[in-house]
């Protein structure tokens, strides 16, 4: 962490950036938050730890209407997220002065805490830099300790690998955590039945709120005004007064984010039901692999999208019947 | 037809292309080929103007079944269109048979200007799945059904 | 079922290759060096393949003939490859010898001095594991 | 003093759900959340939280109002009737209870809305005391005591027991219908003692007891209008609406019209001042940022809300936003950035 | 809110046996918008059209649905007359309840209801109807012909024969392309020079044609009727004007060791060359590389003996930018790279030979004289082995998937000629399949078989093998004997694979015309446009398009001509006005749009916006209405809905989806 804040403070001193996008330490030991930091006194405030799961890429869409240079600080998988916004022209490369930061997971606080952890006073463990692979937790109801790899994202355990696919320069060590196979739950929830998966379905989404949260945190998600904001389909829509509203909206907001979806995972990570919403485009994805040839989405800025190419030897819609 | 539940019947929406499907229709109708009236058509110029969203629709405001035709591929007035449309229909499918949506409450069929008789085929082989699937209770709102 | 079809899809999906590519333009004939020892062609394969007459397939010489030199495979321009699909048949025959597959110790008696020191070497390249 | 061992609370609510509907915290697909009582459903007490506040069972995130049908040229209007039956919530915090003062402050003063007081009028609140309260709760801030809530009915858990204390008329006539099935114990009292004192001493250790809303009242308004500090704070927002639609006492809602074939369902729904559609008129919106709509938020619950509602203010520090916001920004934070800007200054 | 009047046609009996048309009009009036209706015998007689126009004009009619027969039969009709009343055409609408109903229905009351519902569904979408304007946009009356082969030549002669200005340009010093380099052409076996020699005389004389030898395209702008081009005409370093053609520079320049092209690097040339004997222009261009003026600053003996004073060393590229209404490709073909064919020894022996090397060899002006030698040792050759589709229908990575169409025919030419000069030589060919459709094709391989002897053997050559002494080992199969031959041969020639011309991927981009994976141009339609690009205004002649013999090329390039033509001829260009239109406020700018647009009809531009008054600029969609043709790919591909198809649009289709599941 000292590395990228002396790196931040280097840069800002000799102008080649105008600020610095990172994470501010919180008021709790897990609540960092996005931040700009624009003067080396602010920077006393950087944190890069465990809990900064937040992916940075969307925010440069704004940052690149900024004056000058933004030093922005990448995950691995943020890469992605910025190399597809790059590709759809919503960020300016020149804007961005990219530092890939390492990873060894990122933590979530949500599945800390479903594990009967309350009152947390403090965490130690989640520094990026400390090898410790379990969290001791200080809580008002006395000391817990998790093993770092039950307290990561979802997101993290199906990690796509700890490469930055760009940047300017890289800081800091990485750690692969992936122990678990991406395309596994998505498998399993196939093999149901389809009453089966009509009621799995149907219990996740009926706990959506319509926050939007997803939608707002998701990279691929950049439109300016969203269609189910807009009255251009009739589909204006604030809440849901049916069941089917929460299904239209999770359909049509994967398929329009289809063969775009790096599978950054922030939708999952921010919803506050814990709809694991992840499956939705994780779906996709595995369709477009195994019907249009492996494809991941960020991985380049040039190759043509699932969805807008196609080949003569495409599969029929009817396979869906057929594959059983 | 095997009509054994006599009170459902079904609602049906058809997006037909203007250049191959349409006038296929067109000409089952000019051949006097039935198919029963439950199927509606809507024309749009090419399959790649379906928007995933408009199936959606249909089964929101109460369709129990929709069909998407278009120029067979490789014939497409637009060269290209039906590509497109063919996989987007194929991923859109794959979703609704993962949130657990009935195989067979749509379809996509190819079907030429000169494909009177596959277009009635298809339309009766299409809305005699929809019977024995009944009606669509999984992806309507609600408030379309009272 | 039948027992020949099940062994010809078996051939197909032991060797990924579809025989319905190929053109008979013969060139995996033309280019093997062991062609004139055998009474099944390289090309005809594909037919018996096709077919379904694996039974003369395997009890053909031309299966023990070939050499796994594989230039049909790298020069077929259909992707067809005779070579591999002679390969599955021989797999199918070792398969049939029911467990499959065989222990070191019964090989030695198995040998036959007259086959030629490649085959064996391929052959355990391939059915090793 | 009432009590009741743990392992019989489903036969009390079967008792209540005889008479009239239950709302409490059931768990489904591994959140809990506030939901009709019913056999097979999995009661949750022990989460202190539910996602989203109680508020749904008085102020339902979406609701008819009345429906348009047409046949012919003929058209017809049906207001939707107002809730005529009984019903109990189970479970809410003394945050929760307090939530609904604030938003009885809203719809019950003129005009009422007829739609919220038909509920409240029907509802009878069972409130448990918090038995432990976590490092994201901050109640006390505003004067709430979370191990005595103001509800129709008071409720602590003290080991396998619950001890169950009707405090108003309508939580007097509920014990009533549902007494058979309690012990009196008047040595109670006790227990219940020592569990207040001992939520009242952890209470204490949490981190934003100290929270200090100095300078935050219904006067401040230029004051904290116009700082630059809102430019800084708003930056991370992503403008969802997780903080509106988690909080016990935002009280916005849009109307919205439906079509469903020959007819056309105007209902409301929660809305949120996050969101840029927020207030949209013909000639567009009245607040254009981001950071106008953050602001707008934050300036409502603690400067507006006090200024008209005798310095009440609109939050009541259950810490839901602090859990739930996916960038970790909270009121907290904004409370506490200002303080900070105070101390330089 | 609109006026709409609903007019629903019994057609004699057709409808209205079946369907109660008086119910549908009265059911009509129920409806939102709907003012008027009724229903008449023949809609679309004058009487009919009569009708319409009396309610549009007594009733002020804003819209109209006509509940009649298919809207491919009688659209055009009722939207004539609506506009002849007053009303914009595209306000009209049509419910389909014949073929889609009355025809196909037997019950009355289904019928009926059925025709009901598709009048409703019609008159929703009427209801968001909006009055749209053909737009019109000028044709520059000049063509441009890429490509100075036969295809080129042909279809520039073509234009310019119809009256209109064109401009060929050709990427190397000479036009006349591939068919120039041949000796003989089949069926007839006319030398090849003699045919195309004077094709080529009288396009450089032709006073409307404008040709730009050594130049190539450089940037393409524009649509339809009003392209753009950027022609970079590279320097030759000879005075076009001054030069003479005497050719004295070309017999004293002392640098004589670059490659031919023209011969296919079988012999070399002079550093300043005109490619042939008979180029045109016959004016030669210095090739930098190879001259020593360039490469060492001495020399310049060619300015010396220039008796105009025609070298110009200091000579720069020169931009020429120039409109035109029309574009014709033309860029031809060429032979596949054989470095993945290492079994037939192409690299490694020079006596195999490709077979439009065995062109050059058998041409009086090739490398040998037009001697049969080989290149080896110039010995004559006595046993001639022929291989067929090298390179062809391969479907592995190293050759092409497709047939390349002209191998059988030349390979039987080459094989009857030399039986016919040399019978002492004797020819084999080695072949898959012999392809010989076509008028007199077949007929001519025969003659090669029975007449001339040649030897076919069906079963490909599986390796070529040089031998020691010289001569080349075949190893081949003959599938009908069931044998594997091994023959020697003095020379092998390769009926090399074709593909296009390796610059056409470039070009095709420049035009936005679209290509497929094998580098071919894309026809708009395979069968009914075949000489077309899907984007308007560029055209398709010869192989650019798929493999073909130079009578397809040349039916192909007047065709093409033809097409170009009838669009130079035009004054102004009506475009449709169903075109897609961008939302500025919606559009995020993402390209998604652009990438499924057959057209090239999107492009993308940085505009000011107001969005609700935050001004700002945004890069943002942009469609060209002379291009766009109105498919709606774009309106799916866009996520944001900023895209949308005017009299398609997403409301009224939307519209029409909830009046029929009401």
């Amino acid at each position: 962490m000292q590395a990228i804040i002396n790196r931040a403070k280097e840069l800002l001193a000799d102008g080649t950036v105008a600020r610095v996008l990172g994470w501010k330490a919180g008021d709790l030991p897990y609540n960092p938050e996005p931040a700009y930091f624009e003067t080396e006194e602010e920077l006393k405030d950087f944190v890069y730890n465990g809990f900064c799961g937040a992916n940075l890429s969307k925010y440069m869409i704004e940052a690149s209407k900024l004056e000058g240079k933004t030093m922005v600080c990448l995950k691995p998988c943020d890469t992605y997220s910025f190399n597809q916004l790059l590709k759809e022209h919503r960020v300016d490369r020149d804007k961005a002065y990219i530092v890939g930061v390492g990873c060894k997971g990122k933590l979530d606080i949500e599945r800390i805490k479903k594990q009967g952890i309350k009152g947390i006073e403090s965490i130690e463990g989640a520094e990026i830099s400390d090898e410790a692979e379990t969290l001791k937790i200080q809580t008002i109801y006395g000391e817990k300790t998790l093993p770092y790899a039950d307290a990561m994202l979802e997101r993290c355990h199906v990690c796509k690998g700890k490469e930055h696919m760009v940047f300017d320069e890289q800081i800091g060590e990485s750690k692969e955590t992936k122990d678990a196979e991406r395309f596994d739950e998505v498998a399993k929830i196939e093999a149901m039945s389809p009453e089966e998966k009509f009621a799995f379905f149907q219990s996740e989404l009926s706990k959506c709120i319509r926050c939007n949260a997803c939608r707002n945190a998701c990279p691929a998600c950049s439109c300016r005004k969203c269609v189910f904001d807009s009255n251009k389909f009739d589909s204006s829509q604030k809440a849901n007064a049916d069941s089917f509203e929460e299904k239209m909206f999770h359909i049509i907001r994967a398929f329009h984010v289809a063969g775009r979806c790096t599978d950054c995972g922030e939708c999952s990570r921010v919803c506050p039901q814990g709809i694991p919403l992840h499956l939705f485009n994780r779906k996709f994805i595995k369709d477009i692999d195994e019907l249009y040839g492996e494809y991941q989405a960020g991985e380049d800025t040039d190759s043509k999208a699932p969805l807008t190419n196609y080949t003569f030897e495409d599969a029929e819609p009817s396979i869906v019947g057929k594959r059983g | 037809m095997p009509l054994e539940n006599k009170e459902f019947k079904p609602k049906i929406v058809a997006f037909c292309c203007n250049w191959c499907s349409y006038a296929g229709a067109d000409l089952a109708g000019s051949s006097r080929l039935t198919y029963p009236a439950d199927v509606k058509i809507i024309r749009v110029p090419c399959s790649c103007r379906v928007n995933p969203m408009f199936i959606l629709r249909a089964f929101e405001k109460g369709a129990d079944g929709v069909i998407m035709c278009g120029c067979h591929p490789g014939d497409c007035h637009y060269s290209t269109g039906n590509y497109y449309a063919r996989r987007r229909m194929t991923l859109l499918f794959s979703m609704l048979d993962y949130i657990g949506v009935e195989n067979g409450r749509t379809r996509v069929e190819w079907v030429s200007a000169a494909e009177g008789v596959k277009f009635s085929d298809t339309m009766n082989s299409f809305v005699e799945k929809i019977y024995s699937l009944g009606e669509n209770v999984r992806l309507g709102d609600l408030r379309c059904k009272q | 079922m039948s027992s020949q079809k099940k062994q010809a899809e078996l051939i197909k999906e032991i060797s990924g290759v579809n025989p319905l590519k190929c053109m008979k333009c013969g060139k995996c004939s033309a280019t093997c060096p062991s062609y004139n020892e055998m009474d099944i062609k390289p090309h005809q394969f594909v037919s018996y393949v096709i077919n379904e007459d694996i039974e003369s397939l395997v009890n053909s010489k031309s299966l023990w003939k070939c050499l796994s030199c594989f230039a049909c495979v790298e020069r077929c321009p259909r992707d067809v490859k005779p070579g591999k699909l002679i390969d599955a048949a021989r797999q199918v025959v070792v398969r049939q010898k029911d467990q499959n597959y065989l222990l070191a110790d019964e090989i030695p008696e198995l040998i036959d001095p007259d086959l030629p020191q490649q085959l064996l070497v391929s052959a355990f390249r391939r059915y090793r594991r | 003093m009432y009590k009741i061992a743990k392992e019989n609370l489903s036969a009390l609510f079967q008792l209540i759900a005889d008479n009239q509907e239950l709302y409490l915290p059931v768990k489904s697909a591994g959140q809990t959340n506030f939901a009709a009582w019913s056999k097979e459903a999995e009661v949750d007490l022990d989460t202190l939280k539910t996602v989203k506040s109680a508020k749904d069972a008085f102020f339902p995130q979406s609701e008819g109002l009345y429906t348009v049908k047409k046949e012919g040229k003929k058209m017809s209007i049906e207001p939707e009737s107002l809730k005529e039956q009984d019903f109990v919530v189970f479970g809410m915090k003394a945050c929760d209870v307090k939530g609904l003062e604030v938003l009885d402050n809203v719809f019950l003063s003129d005009p009422v809305d007829t739609f919220y007081a038909a509920r409240r009028d029907h509802g009878t609140i069972v409130a448990m005391a918090c038995h432990e309260p976590e490092e994201t709760c901050f109640c006390k801030v505003f004067g709430i005591d979370a191990a005595n809530p103001a509800s129709d009915v008071a409720v602590w858990t003290v080991g396998e027991d619950l001890y169950w204390k009707a405090l108003t008329e309508k939580g007097e006539a509920l014990t009533e219908t549902v007494k058979e099935l309690f012990a009196d114990d008047e040595a109670g009292e006790a227990a219940v003692d020592a569990e207040k004192e001992a939520i009242h001493n952890i209470v204490e250790k949490l981190p934003y007891m100290n929270l200090s809303l100095e300078g935050w009242n219904g006067n401040a308004l230029s004051e904290k209008f116009d700082s630059p500090i809102w430019e800084e704070l708003y930056k991370p927002c992503l403008a969802c609406g997780t903080c509106t639609f988690v909080c016990p006492t935002c009280q916005c809602y849009d109307i919205k019209d439906y079509t469903a074939g020959n007819s056309v369902s105007r209902y409301r729904c929660w809305d949120s001042c996050m969101y840029s559609d927020f207030t949209m008129m013909a000639h567009g919106n009245n607040r254009t940022s981001q950071m106008q709509r953050f602001r707008q938020r934050f300036m409502h619950k603690l400067v507006y809300y006090p200024a008209n509602n005798d310095g009440m203010y609109s939050c009541v520090g259950c810490g839901r936003c602090v859990e739930k916001c996916p960038q970790a920004l909270n009121i907290v934070k904004v409370v506490k950035a200002f303080q900070n800007q105070g101390g330089e200054k | 809110m609109q006026r709409i009047g609903v007019f629903v046609c019994h057609c004699g009996s057709n409808i209205a046996a079946t369907v109660d048309v008086s119910k549908v009009a009265e059911t009509a009036l129920m409806e939102p918008g709907v003012v008027h209706a009724e229903d008449y015998q023949y809609m679309c007689s004058e009487a009919g059209q009569a009708k319409i126009a009396a309610a549009i004009q007594e009733k002020g009619l804003t819209g109209i649905v006509v509940c009649s027969c298919s809207p491919r039969m009688h659209e055009a009709t009722f939207r004539k007359a609506a506009e002849r009343a007053g009303l914009n055409p595209y306000m009209v609408e049509i419910a389909n309840i014949r073929e889609h109903c009355s025809w196909i229905h037997k019950d009355m009351e289904e019928a009926t209801k059925k025709a009901v519902i598709l009048m409703r569904a019609a008159v929703a979408k009427v209801n968001l109807n909006t009055p749209l304007q053909a737009g019109e946009s000028r044709v520059t009356k000049r063509a441009l012909v890429i490509g100075g082969g036969i295809a080129g030549i042909q279809t520039a002669l073509d234009i310019a024969d119809a009256g209109y200005e064109v401009d060929i340009v050709e990427k190397t010093p000479s036009i006349g392309g591939r068919m120039s380099q041949l000796d003989k052409t089949f069926p007839t076996l006319d030398c090849s020079a003699c045919i195309l020699t004077p094709k080529m005389v009288e396009a450089s004389a032709h006073e409307k044609i404008n040709i730009y030898t050594y130049s190539e395209v450089e940037k393409v702008s524009g649509f339809v009727g009003d392209f753009t081009v950027d022609i970079r005409k590279k320097a030759r370093c000879v005075d076009m004007d001054k030069c003479t053609g005497c050719g004295v520079c070309q017999e004293k320049c002392p640098s004589k060791k670059a490659l031919s092209e023209f011969n296919r690097g079988l012999n070399t040339r002079s550093a300043i060359y005109t490619p042939f004997a008979q180029a045109i222009p016959n004016v030669p261009v210095i090739d930098r590389e190879a001259c020593i003026k360039f490469k060492t600053g001495k020399c310049g003996i060619c300015s010396k003996v220039c008796q105009a004073g025609a070298i110009d060393y200091e000579q720069k590229d020169e931009i020429i930018t120039e409109k035109y209404g029309a574009i014709v490709v033309a860029t031809g073909f060429d032979t596949i790279n054989l470095d993945k064919y290492d079994e037939y020894a192409y690299s490694q022996s020079k006596d195999v030979i490709t077979s439009l090397e065995l062109e050059r060899v058998m041409n009086a002006a090739g490398p040998t004289h037009g001697h049969l030698e080989r290149l080896s040792d110039g010995k004559a050759p006595k046993e001639i082995i022929f291989i067929q589709c090298v390179g062809s229908r391969c479907s592995d990575d190293r050759g092409k998937p497709y047939c390349s169409k002209i191998c059988c025919m030349y390979t039987a030419k080459h094989a009857m000629l030399i039986r016919d000069k040399y019978p002492d030589v004797n020819v084999t060919v080695f072949y898959i399949d012999v392809r010989t459709p076509g008028k007199n094709f077949d007929e001519f391989y025969r003659r090669a078989v029975e007449q001339y002897g040649v030897n076919y053997i069906k079963g490909q050559v599986g390796k070529v093998i040089p031998q020691p002494d010289g001569k080349l080992l075949v190893q081949g199969s003959d599938l009908l004997d069931n044998r594997q031959i091994l023959k020697e041969a003095d020379m092998v020639v390769l009926a090399t694979a074709i593909e296009p011309n390796p610059d056409v991927r470039k070009i095709a981009t420049m035009l936005t015309a679209s290509i497929d994976t094998n580098n071919f141009l894309t026809e708009a339609h395979a069968k009914l446009r075949p000489v077309e690009s899907p984007t308007a205004g560029i055209f398709l002649s010869g192989v650019c398009q798929g493999p073909k013999d130079i009578p397809e090329t040349v039916a192909q390039a007047g065709a093409a001509a033809v097409k170009a033509i009838g669009l130079l001829a035009k004054d102004k260009l009506l475009t449709n006005p169903c075109t897609a239109q961008s939302d500025v406020l919606l559009c995020n700018g993402c390209s998604t749009c652009e990438n499924v647009c057959p057209y090239g009809a999107i492009s993308y531009e940085d505009k000011e916006v107001n969005d609700h008054g935050i001004r700002e600029t945004r890069r943002v969609a942009v469609v060209n209405n002379a291009l766009c043709q109105g498919c709606g790919a774009c309106t799916v591909a866009c996520p944001s809905g900023a895209m949308d198809l005017q009299g398609f649009s997403n409301r009224q289709i939307i519209a029409e989806v909830d009046a029929i599941c009401r």
